[in-house]
């Protein structure tokens, strides 16, 4: 599903990634972790090809991501979920808008479009803040917008860079059994945090980063 | 493009209008007044344009009348000259009135007119050709035609002048096309700099667009839709501030210029269109070459 | 130090605090806690005078925050750090330009704002990032980011909107030591978090919300 | 506010300046641009001035000469003519031409001359006076004075036609204030908005600034001086432009216009200065209008 090779990403002279090797198969749940500043959100930015690496080769479901063109991202990507750190909500749509943008981008008919956005929101406890703007939200709740953004449209890919840090304990155990049912259903997880907590009681593969290179694996 | 994503487009195109109606009031204010700038223009321009072939046009003619001719004569005479085409008669000139101009015109040296017994100078009616295309009229003919009416001594016209009016109106013509491109270049550059402000500040927008997998075409079509409206309603507002000016000058007193009366016409259906033509144009143009730039970015 | 009377705050219908009466003394070491949109974050920006209550008197070193004239509101809030949730970084900024802000607006010396700078961004570990934008950190730098403007002034009150949501055990520690010898020197620090890690070798006064309501102290 | 305060003004806004440096360029060019419009009206407006107070300004006078002098005394006439202040020597009318130009003048009535049997009319100086104030001459005196000279006949000067020129100036001049005085209102609009829009794109700054303490003034400051630089950038940008424009119009072979030679003339450094004072002016403005909106929000 997911393959990186010899990969590497420099900012200028600090060095974000280095000689990263991975693979990554179809269905599984992985864990990234790692200190702040060790390269986690690189990673998973990398693979979601919003930055090129400097080295190395990464394959999406055998695309190679150097080479893609653009129209083919554009399609990779509505096929993929991705929970951003800072959330990343369009600050002047409603919560309903913001979710339901991931599904319009691919067309789908307005009456699923509803469906499933009222869902995924559903899933993620804000039923009832649907026409409220990202700004009227509490740290928790958009957190959990930009959650029900990532899974609304199915991904085949689901990419949450720590999606939890900003959840209390409750919320945070029924946003991992949402992870891992829709693991369940086939989509490849990838899930980067800080938590300890999160990752205790999985036998989950664990992804260890520090200063940029890949520690060790469990 | 199916109709569901025209759909799509419109509709974000309208929420985003209402979630950004303070920068989309700002720029619509900002393309109204560069537009009202140049429609103004356009509005001085085609006036002046209009006096000038107004007066250009206006071929004058001299009918003289025969000394000896009496009043029943003169009036028929005057009659068949009102009804001649488009012209308008203009005074009538008596022989007193003759002698009285002629001895104005020669100033110092009308002291040469002293030894006349009698005067020799015949009365006349001026006539002018008013709104007639000058090509299309035929003066030498018109000429011989008055001149055989009975009691009509000689008819005159002269020509000369008008070349040098068309020459004026040609190169006010010339200049006015000058003026309206620059002003239309910096009327343009106004408005792209004014949207790609409006859609600088949301730039994280088109990121964020860009992320869920969304088309270049997905996230361009609602800003040049946005684009189009805001240069559209622009256009709108110029063309009612201009319409009002023009009322404003146009009203019967209009001496706080002190312009002498002259009639002021408003611009015809085809340039009132192209004012609201253009704010749709430049709106679409500078979304357009905006967009495009936070694309590369 | 700080008073709350019968304090309430509702956005339109929704009532995001309800009947609040609370007492910190100063010097004292305060934990706000409860489920993601229970009211943390309102009651933190209620006491640090972003947003009126509704109902109810705040005093602040017994000023009414209720009759406070602008002016005086600028003068208090340069004694006071906030950490925000969402960071709030001038993102055109440096980070040294970021931190330095808050000293720059008390009009405190060029010399001294460097040199207080400096320690700050050093205590929080980030004396290597100085130079680059807000843009180019990791969630948890730019986190320790605003950890460090809110401590650079010596406020005599600290309040930090969850402060570690983004940063991994070991820093985590680390700002929390800081946070310790920050209260140490006399300073009131309230602090909103969801993590149970953070509270559980403490003896801390301990503050439960839910919906909006207090539930019960520690 | 002390000196320090107004160091961290200044490098703020410079840091901001460098920051913000897209959203700089493109409020720039367009306080630019719609202070070239301004300043090109101004310059032609100047210019119309100019040309018709040149032409009003020139009196001209007739010096009718006796028929019996000889070259000598008319040399000495001529030489003398020449050397009157500000007077220029226009052309000599033989009594030939004199009786020419009536002939040409009377027209159809030439006939009343036929039965003359030697020509009347004196040999003529035409002299301009130019580039002087018509209100500080005196032709009365002038008159009397060359009236003095031995072989003048008479001196003859018309004023009335001033009179109407200095109307049509009169004209040109309020019309030419009203008219800038739109360009004006519609420049300060533009430019407002523009710094609106820029200072809406960062109204995240503002709000930020606020949270650490600072002052109004503190945050509205930076805002304040990038204002007035981005105005004075904006004004001497226009002023360039207008000053190739000009270099361009009044190159020696204008004729792309078919305008006949006149001499173009720049604008006095006064209004130069003005330009420059106006997009300042504008720019400080703007941003204080803009700046105040984004505090009670
Ligand atoms: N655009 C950029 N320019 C310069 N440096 C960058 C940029 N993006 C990231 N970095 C640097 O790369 C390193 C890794 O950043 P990254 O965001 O991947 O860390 P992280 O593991 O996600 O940390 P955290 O847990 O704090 O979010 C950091 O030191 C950061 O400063
Ligand atoms: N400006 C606003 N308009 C409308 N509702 C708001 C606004 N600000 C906050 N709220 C609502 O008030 C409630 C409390 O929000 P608050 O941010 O205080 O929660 P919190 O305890 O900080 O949650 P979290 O742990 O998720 O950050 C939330 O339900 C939120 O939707
Ligand atoms: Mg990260
Ligand atoms: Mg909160």
């Amino acid at each position: 599903m997911i393959q990186l090779f010899r990969v590497s990403k420099s900012f200028g002279t600090s060095k974000a990634l280095q000689d990263i090797n991975l693979r990554i198969r179809k269905g599984e749940f992985v864990f990234v972790t790692g200190p702040s500043g060790a390269g986690k959100t690189t990673l998973l930015r990398l693979i979601f090809g919003t930055e090129p690496p400097t080295e190395g080769q990464i394959l999406i479901r055998g695309i190679n991501l150097n080479r893609i063109r653009r129209t083919s991202l554009d399609l990779l990507r509505r096929r993929m979920g991705f929970v951003f750190q800072d959330f990343k909500l369009l600050s002047r749509k409603t919560v309903f808008q913001n979710v339901a943008i991931a599904l319009e981008v691919t067309g789908e008919r307005p009456a699923i479009v509803r469906k499933k956005t009222h869902q995924a929101l559903k899933a993620v406890g804000l039923s009832k803040k649907e026409e409220l703007f990202p700004l009227q939200l509490s740290g928790g709740e958009q957190q959990r917008v930009a959650i029900a953004r990532a899974v609304v449209n199915d991904p085949l890919i689901l990419i949450a860079d720590e999606p939890t840090g900003n959840l209390d304990p409750d919320i945070t155990r029924d946003i991992m059994i949402l992870f891992r049912s829709i693991n369940l259903r086939g989509t490849t997880v990838i899930i980067a945090t800080h938590s300890q907590e999160l990752m205790k009681d999985t036998e989950q593969r664990i992804i260890l980063l520090k200063e940029g290179r890949m520690l060790r694996e469990r | 493009m199916g109709l569901r994503n025209w759909a799509y487009y419109s509709k974000h195109a309208f929420i985003n209008i209402f979630g950004n109606r303070l920068v989309h009031a700002i720029s619509i204010g900002t393309i109204a007044s560069s537009l009202i700038l140049f429609g103004s223009f356009i509005l001085l321009f085609y006036n002046l344009n209009h006096w000038m072939l107004e007066w250009g046009q206006s071929l004058s003619m001299s009918v003289y009348l025969q000394d000896e001719i009496d009043q029943k004569t003169k009036a028929r005479i005057e009659s068949l000259l009102k009804n001649l085409p488009s012209a308008e008669l203009k005074e009538y000139i008596s022989k007193d009135r003759a002698m009285e101009d002629l001895i104005d015109g020669l100033g110092v040296h009308s002291g040469l007119l002293e030894g006349l017994k009698e005067n020799p100078l015949p009365a006349s009616f001026e006539i002018i050709f008013k709104d007639v295309n000058i090509r299309q009229l035929d003066p030498q003919g018109m000429k011989e035609e008055i001149e055989k009416i009975e009691g009509v001594q000689e008819v005159q016209y002269s020509e000369e002048w008008l070349d040098r009016l068309e020459g004026l109106v040609y190169v006010l013509k010339v200049a006015g096309f000058i003026i309206a491109g620059f002003l239309c270049l910096a009327v343009l550059f106004i408005t792209t700099n004014t949207i790609k402000l409006t859609i600088y500040s949301r730039r994280d927008e088109v990121e964020i667009l860009k992320l869920v997998g969304a088309t270049d075409w997905f996230v361009k079509m609602p800003f040049l839709i946005e684009g189009a409206i805001q240069g559209l309603v622009g256009g709108v507002i110029a063309l009612s501030t201009i319409s009002l000016l023009f009322l404003l000058f146009s009203m019967d007193k209009v001496h706080i210029i002190g312009l002498p009366v002259l009639e002021i016409v408003f611009l015809p259906m085809a340039h009132l269109a192209f004012i609201i033509l253009l704010g749709l144009i430049l709106g679409l143009i500078g979304s357009f070459i905006a967009v495009g730039r936070f694309f590369d970015a």
